[in-house]
């Protein structure tokens, strides 16, 4: 496997560990956390083919990086905030309670 | 290129930006919302002015500015604004009328605490009507038209307090949108068979020669032309948005609204909007005339509909007693007339008839709005009565508005449009059909307009409200006075004698005929005319009701027939007992497949369970429910069925999503590994 | 005699790095990189290990000065050895670990935050020659290393199952995060200034004199005075030093997150509070105080980490000194200092910074309406806001005393 | 070469692992601040240095301290983490599910002819990054900007939690 390739696996294997634990845990927290570890895998797919991939332009994976990085931040902000809101409301952060918009 | 024709957009921009600062404005910025929209309506009256006479220096040419939007895959998306007399007249009709209702309406909705909310709801609807006016893409055209939708269903449901508005509300934004289902297909299929859905663009738009051929030769099963299939799915979208016959019965409950909401849905905007769509596409529509293999022909279809609309919503008229759904059901029959003509062929007289039906059907509205305000929202024509003395503009002005629908002849706009039509069905080839029932319609309508003229202001007050009633003030009475003015002096512009409006419209100069020749048809309907008169004016103007209990003539004559007609013809409890709990089967099909693929087998049996018990939950109410009651409840029951799919769980989606991504990435590597 | 100074200078200028090469000089390529690096640590930690166990000593004497008693003054020659005699106390005390705590984190967190501190060391250029690490991002490391002193500062008040030093944590949590904000602010006109972020690049940028008077340090231009003022500030708060010490404040909070620490992992503790203030302070005097720049052009045969350290050790008194007048604040007001004092106040300073270096080309009069108009794109603002800031807070009455 | 990065992947995606498994909420969010660390490690290893001090300064900094407070928020007790009653199906779904998707992912990527050379790292300082950001994309940047802005506001005005409304005003 090229050095690429390898970087392309270890970000695929992060995202699936995100995935599953974004599926797998029921408290909120640790969903928004698994999410945010999907997130990084897509950043580390920026970095490896801004380093292997074909040349462009000197710095694009490093700017795409930073943008999305800013987005995690915001992300990470307004789900924290309304996994509070839902706890105001029902005084629990686990997500299976926090069904009940459906109707 | 006139740069007018550049910033054409500009016509609807404006009232867009209204809508906005009205959404911006807080509940006291009563001033600002409204000072804000009629200024837009102003300024997009004058644009429309200079627009209207750009257009009519050159009839025959369709001047037009397309723009890139975006690019798709397989080439550009470009979107376009279109200037000829068509939708010049169209863009004035609306702009000054919508200009003249919203006047209206700062007396009217004075005491509402959601002034502001009101007014930005207006322009914008005003603002979509617009667009669909001026767009040149159909594309741009549906958006616009999905976008008039949305503001009909905020303004019919602007008293969402009421639960009947809310029902009327989702009724009528449900009904269209099956019509709209139509009309995106009819769009999608155009795409695929053309590549474009710009109506005018140097010899590649859908509406220019070269490509109609192709579509009017691509013929599919049973030689079917393809354009006719579009043709028809693009009326589906029409008779949607102006309630023709099996989609009619939305318009009704639309009553539930604002009057001036009504008077604006009725005469300017969305019920225009279906048959200005029509007449925009019509040389889409006419292209398989040419073809006489072809076992049908969109425009026999577009008649046929037409004339039973026209005469449906006439005789369902006669047995109201809401004075506000007397002139809705008369709306629907007059844009029967309006899809009757364009289904005869001539659209100009369709176009014709639907711009002096704006001016004359905002004024019976805002004239019944004003009788409305002044009675303390009493709409019962059984309980109004003898409003003749103390509020005599109005009935000056609702009498002209009556003459004018009912057409009474030479002096009045409505007669002559209405015999444009008349003359048109009565040289249609393949049947006479149309003609006999426009006849019959003229009747019906004289006849109920009489009804509803006498039994507002002749006879005595039958009810304290009719009793303390008073004159409105001007801001009300000035815009019923300059539309009845309009609606007396519109008439003149397409008299046979001097077809000034058809000719511009065509852009053919079309020869004048004596007011003889035909004349045996118009002498005909005169005739007719003065019986629909005379009969209501036997009926119910010589004795008035007495009080406000005491039973109607036609009723006292034929019971089981008006009820039937006061019943609406049973359509709703007809859909309710068909389309609905097909609906709601289709739901809880669509419930059922949704557990059983990934809940499980215990989700199985469970939606095996609801879907059962639903099922004879619909069998059980099906028929209770009266009125539109039971289609809204069967509708609100689909979703309910529909929303069981929606768990509010937000792993289960991402499971899914996962799931589908996995399912996907295999089918698209196998695809490579082959 | 200037001639003779500067090469003198010059060989003192070089001595540590000779001193290193002939250390190393004999090693082959990699184990020599190895080498130089585990040299730089090495000298580091003994360097300001050693500062540190002055700085306690110097801090208590001073602090004794300031409230009018001697200070520790037993153990050898003006208790000169007092710091030994605390180390020795320190590792040879119990360490209590209680039964509820984590214990594993109650163990990892003076450990890291000490290891965070130390990081903080790398990127400080001591002297002309003496960079550690020379990196492109090297301010960007500097804050990203200390960001993780929060973490372990929250692991304390976590670990230690005390409610006081949950409450300690979240304070200093509060705190650290509210501080974070001006702190970066207030480098990034310097970054706009010399358009780098390596610290090497800075302190290069501000060499210079003029009229061979006046440095060109940044402190000396009306946005980087203020800059400065922020930067002390936060940076004061950043290391819970008074009047921000709040996450440990005895009176309230008994010790706030080192209440459960006792022995070598509370010197630890310690130890790490000293050496984020040096860090921090080096940072400063990078950032500001031209780095190891010789103030006047006639003491530049000082060697340069003479320089540096002489300004790194006033600024460290001015710590000392300034925990020895003020009174703490309460938890609102240092949010409240932050977030509607420092932060505006900062980004006002960006604007002031961009204009200053648009402005580089105006000569002559125009220097004047330059300075001018700069000092007062500093002041108003700082006015307004500090009157906005000081709104209610007045002379306190005692009515019923 | 390869070995570093076999470290750190084996690292973060270890520390992931464990921090998604454990029951210790607290000790989660910790671990995941090191296998951040570990991302921010490979940027490193790949040369992206401003982005890995960046990927340091936000997520341990910044994003894991937000996730400390939320969690100091909203819990009942200190013990309140325990391990979600019956998830055992769920967790065994959830794990199939990931180790599809890692499969497919990776078949994806081993089956794709990717550039094999390994190139020389692209050289970008920070004056080059920070012009970069100044072309083409600015527009992006202003629009991060005002979303991050946005997003702040937004959080504060979530989690401050709502006035009661009065019962005259409409829904």
């Amino acid at each position: 496997m090229s050095p690429l390739q390898l970087c392309l696996a270890f970000s695929s294997v992060l995202f699936a560990v995100g995935l599953a634990g974004a599926l797998a845990r029921s408290n909120a927290i640790l969903v928004l956390l698994g999410i945010e570890l999907m997130l990084n895998a897509a950043n580390l797919n920026f970095i490896a083919f801004w380093r292997y991939g074909p040349a462009t332009s000197p710095s694009t994976g490093v700017i795409f990086v930073l943008f999305s990085i800013a987005v995690a931040a915001a992300e990470a902000a307004v789900g924290l905030a309304l996994i509070i809101a839902i706890y105001r409301h029902q005084r629990s952060i686990r997500l299976p309670e926090a069904a009940r918009l459906k109707g | 290129m006139e740069p007018l024709v550049a910033h054409l957009w500009l016509i609807p921009a404006l009232p867009l930006l209204a809508a906005a600062i009205g959404a911006l404005t807080p509940r006291r910025g009563r001033r600002l919302a409204a000072g804000a929209a009629i200024a837009a309506m102003l300024g997009s009256l004058i644009l429309s002015c200079l627009a209207l006479h750009l257009a009519l220096a050159a009839p025959s040419a369709h001047l037009y500015c397309n723009f890139f939007w975006f690019d798709l895959g397989n080439g550009p998306v470009r979107l376009g604004w279109l200037l000829d007399p068509l939708n010049g007249f169209m863009c004035v009709m609306v702009s000054l009328i919508g200009l003249l209702i919203f006047i209206f309406s700062i007396g009217y909705m004075e005491g509402d605490e959601n002034f502001a909310r009101f007014f930005c709801f207006m322009s914008l609807f005003a603002a979509a009507m617009l667009g669909v006016v001026v767009a040149n893409s159909l594309l741009l055209l549906f958006i616009c038209w999905e976008l008039v939708g949305l503001a009909s269903y905020l303004l019919i449901g602007f008293w969402f307090q009421r639960p009947a508005a809310a029902a009327a509300a989702k009724k009528a934004f449900i009904t269209t949108r099956i019509g709209d289902i139509g009309f995106l297909l009819g769009l999608v299929w155009l795409y695929d068979a053309t590549g474009s859905l710009l109506l005018y663009d140097g010899g590649r738009g859908v509406l220019e020669a070269g490509v109609l051929g192709n579509l009017a030769t691509l013929t599919l099963t049973g030689g079917l032309a393809a354009s006719t299939a579009i043709g028809l799915l693009i009326f589906c979208g029409a008779a949607g948005k102006s309630g023709q016959f099996p989609l009619h019965v939305w318009l009704p409950d639309a009553m539930e609204g604002p009057t001036p909401v009504s008077a604006l849905i009725h005469a300017a905007t969305m019920v225009a909007a279906g048959v200005f769509l029509i007449a925009r596409v019509y040389p889409l529509v006419s292209a398989d005339q040419a073809l006489a293999a072809a076992p049908i022909h969109a425009l026999s279809v577009v008649a046929a509909i037409g004339s039973v609309t026209a005469l449906l919503g006439a005789a369902i008229a006669v047995a109201q007693f809401d004075l506000k759904r007397v002139l809705a059901f008369s709306t629907v029959s007059q844009l029967g007339y309006m899809m009757l003509a364009l289904g005869v062929g001539s659209w100009a007289a369709a176009i014709f008839h639907l711009l002096t039906h704006a001016f004359f059907k905002a004024l019976l509205f805002l004239a019944a709005g004003s009788v409305i305000h002044a009675a303390h929202h009493e709409q019962d024509m059984r309980r109004l009565g003898g409003l003749r003395g103390p509020m005599r503009v109005t009935f000056a002005t609702f009498a002209v508005g009556m003459m004018a629908l009912s057409g009474v002849p030479f002096l009045f706009s409505g007669f002559w449009s209405k015999e444009a039509i008349l003359h048109a069905a009565s040289r249609w080839a393949p049947s006479q059909l149309p003609l006999y029932v426009g006849l019959a319609g003229v009747v019906l309508t004289a006849f109920y307009m009489t009804r509803l003229l006498c039994e507002l202001f002749m006879g005595a007050p039958r009810s304290p409200e009719a009793a303390h009633a008073h004159e409105s003030p001007a801001v009300i009475t000035v815009p019923l006075i300059v539309l009845s003015v309009g609606a007396v002096a519109l008439g003149f512009l397409g008299t046979p004698a001097w077809p000034w409006l058809q000719s511009r419209l065509t852009g053919e100069a079309i020869p004048a005929r004596s007011l003889l020749e035909g004349g045996g048809l118009m002498a005909l309907s005169i005739v007719l005319v003065a019986t629909g008169l005379g009969a209501g004016w036997a009926l119910y103007g010589r004795r008035p009701r007495a009080s406000a209990a005491s039973a109607d003539p036609l009723e006292a004559a034929a019971p089981g027939l008006f009820a039937f007609l006061g019943a609406r013809m049973k359509f709703d409890e007809l859909y309710a007992a068909t389309l609905g709990r097909l609906n709601a089967f289709a739901a809880a099909l669509a419930d059922f497949l949704d557990r059983w693929v990934w809940g499980g087998a215990v989700a199985l049996l469970a939606g095996l369970g609801e879907f059962t018990g639903s099922v004879n939950r619909e069998v059980d109410e099906a028929g209770l429910n009266t009125g539109f009651n039971a289609l809204s409840e069967r509708i609100r029951g689909a979703g309910r069925a529909y929303s069981r799919a929606q768990t509010g769980e937000p792993q289960g989606y991402l499971r899914t999503l996962a799931i589908a991504f996995v399912v996907l990435a295999l089918l698209i590597l196998m695809g490579a590994g082959r | 005699m200037s001639q003779a100074a500067t090469t003198n200078a010059s060989f003192l200028e070089r001595a540590p790095v000779l001193l290193r090469d002939w250390l190393t000089g004999s090693l082959p390529g990699p184990a020599r990189w190895l080498a130089n690096a585990l040299i730089a640590i090495v000298a580091i930690l003994a360097v300001f290990g050693l500062l540190f166990a002055f700085l306690t000593l110097a801090e208590r004497k001073i602090l004794g000065r300031v409230q009018n008693r001697p200070g520790p003054n037993r153990t050898g020659w003006f208790g000169l050895l007092q710091p030994f005699a605390d180390g020795i106390k320190m590792l040879t005390k119990e360490d209590i670990v209680p039964r509820s705590a984590d214990p594993f984190l109650h163990f990892l967190a003076p450990v890291a935050l000490l290891g965070f501190s130390i990081l903080t060391f790398a990127v400080i250029p001591y002297g002309r020659y003496l960079a550690p690490v020379e990196l492109n991002a090297a301010v960007l490391y500097f804050f990203a290393a200390g960001s993780g002193a929060e973490l372990a500062v929250f692991m304390a008040g976590w670990a230690s199952h005390n409610k006081y030093s949950l409450l300690a944590a979240m304070r200093a949590l509060a705190q650290l995060i509210s501080y974070e904000l001006p702190l970066l602010l207030s480098f990034v006109p310097v970054a706009l200034a010399t358009g780098t972020l390596s610290t090497t690049g800075i302190v290069a940028a501000q060499a210079g004199w003029r009229w061979n008077l006046i440095p060109h340090w940044f402190v000396f231009t009306p946005w980087g005075a203020a800059a400065f003022a922020i930067f002390m500030v936060s940076a004061l708060a950043e290391s819970n030093r008074s009047p921000f010490d709040l996450p440990e404040a005895e009176s309230e909070l008994i010790a706030g997150h080192l209440t459960e620490y006792s022995g070598f992992k509370y010197a630890l503790f310690f130890m790490a509070e000293y050496f984020g203030i040096c860090a921090l302070s080096g940072m400063a005097v990078t950032l500001f105080l031209g780095g190891w720049q010789a103030p006047l052009p006639a003491l530049s045969f000082i060697p340069s980490y003479v320089w540096f350290a002489a300004k790194l050790l006033a600024l460290l008194l001015g710590f000392i000194w300034i925990r020895a007048t003020l009174p703490r604040l309460r938890i609102d007001q240092l949010t409240r200092l932050a977030w509607k004092f420092l932060v505006p106040l900062a980004l006002v300073n960006l604007g002031t910074a961009a204009f200053w270096s648009l402005t580089l080309g105006w000569a002559g009069p125009l220097q004047l309406v330059r300075w001018a108009l700069a000092l007062g794109l500093v002041a108003v603002p700082a006015l307004l806001l500090g009157r906005g800031l000081s709104a209610g807070i007045g002379p306190r009455t005692y009515r019923y005393a | 070469m390869n070995s570093v990065l076999a470290l750190i992947a084996l690292a973060t995606i270890g520390t992931a692992v464990t921090a998604l498994a454990g029951r210790n909420l607290l000790h989660s969010v910790l671990l995941f601040a090191v296998s951040w660390a570990g991302i921010a490690a490979f940027f490193l290893w790949s040369g992206a240095e401003f982005a890995a001090f960046a990927q340091a300064l936000v997520y341990i900094g910044a994003i894991s301290m937000a996730v400390l407070f939320a969690i100091l928020l909203t819990r009942h007790s200190r013990d309140d983490f325990a391990p979600e009653p019956a998830l055992a199906g769920r967790a065994f779904a959830a794990v199939l599910t990931g180790t599809a998707v890692a499969g497919v992912l990776i078949w994806a990527v081993a089956s794709s002819p990717l550039a094999a050379a390994p190139s020389p790292v692209p050289a970008v300082t920070v004056r080059s990054l920070g012009w970069q950001l100044m072309g083409p994309p600015a527009a992006a940047l202003l629009a991060t900007g005002v979303l991050l802005t946005v997003a702040l506001i937004g959080a504060v005005v979530i989690a401050a939690g709502e006035r009661p409304s009065k019962p005259g005003d409409p829904p």
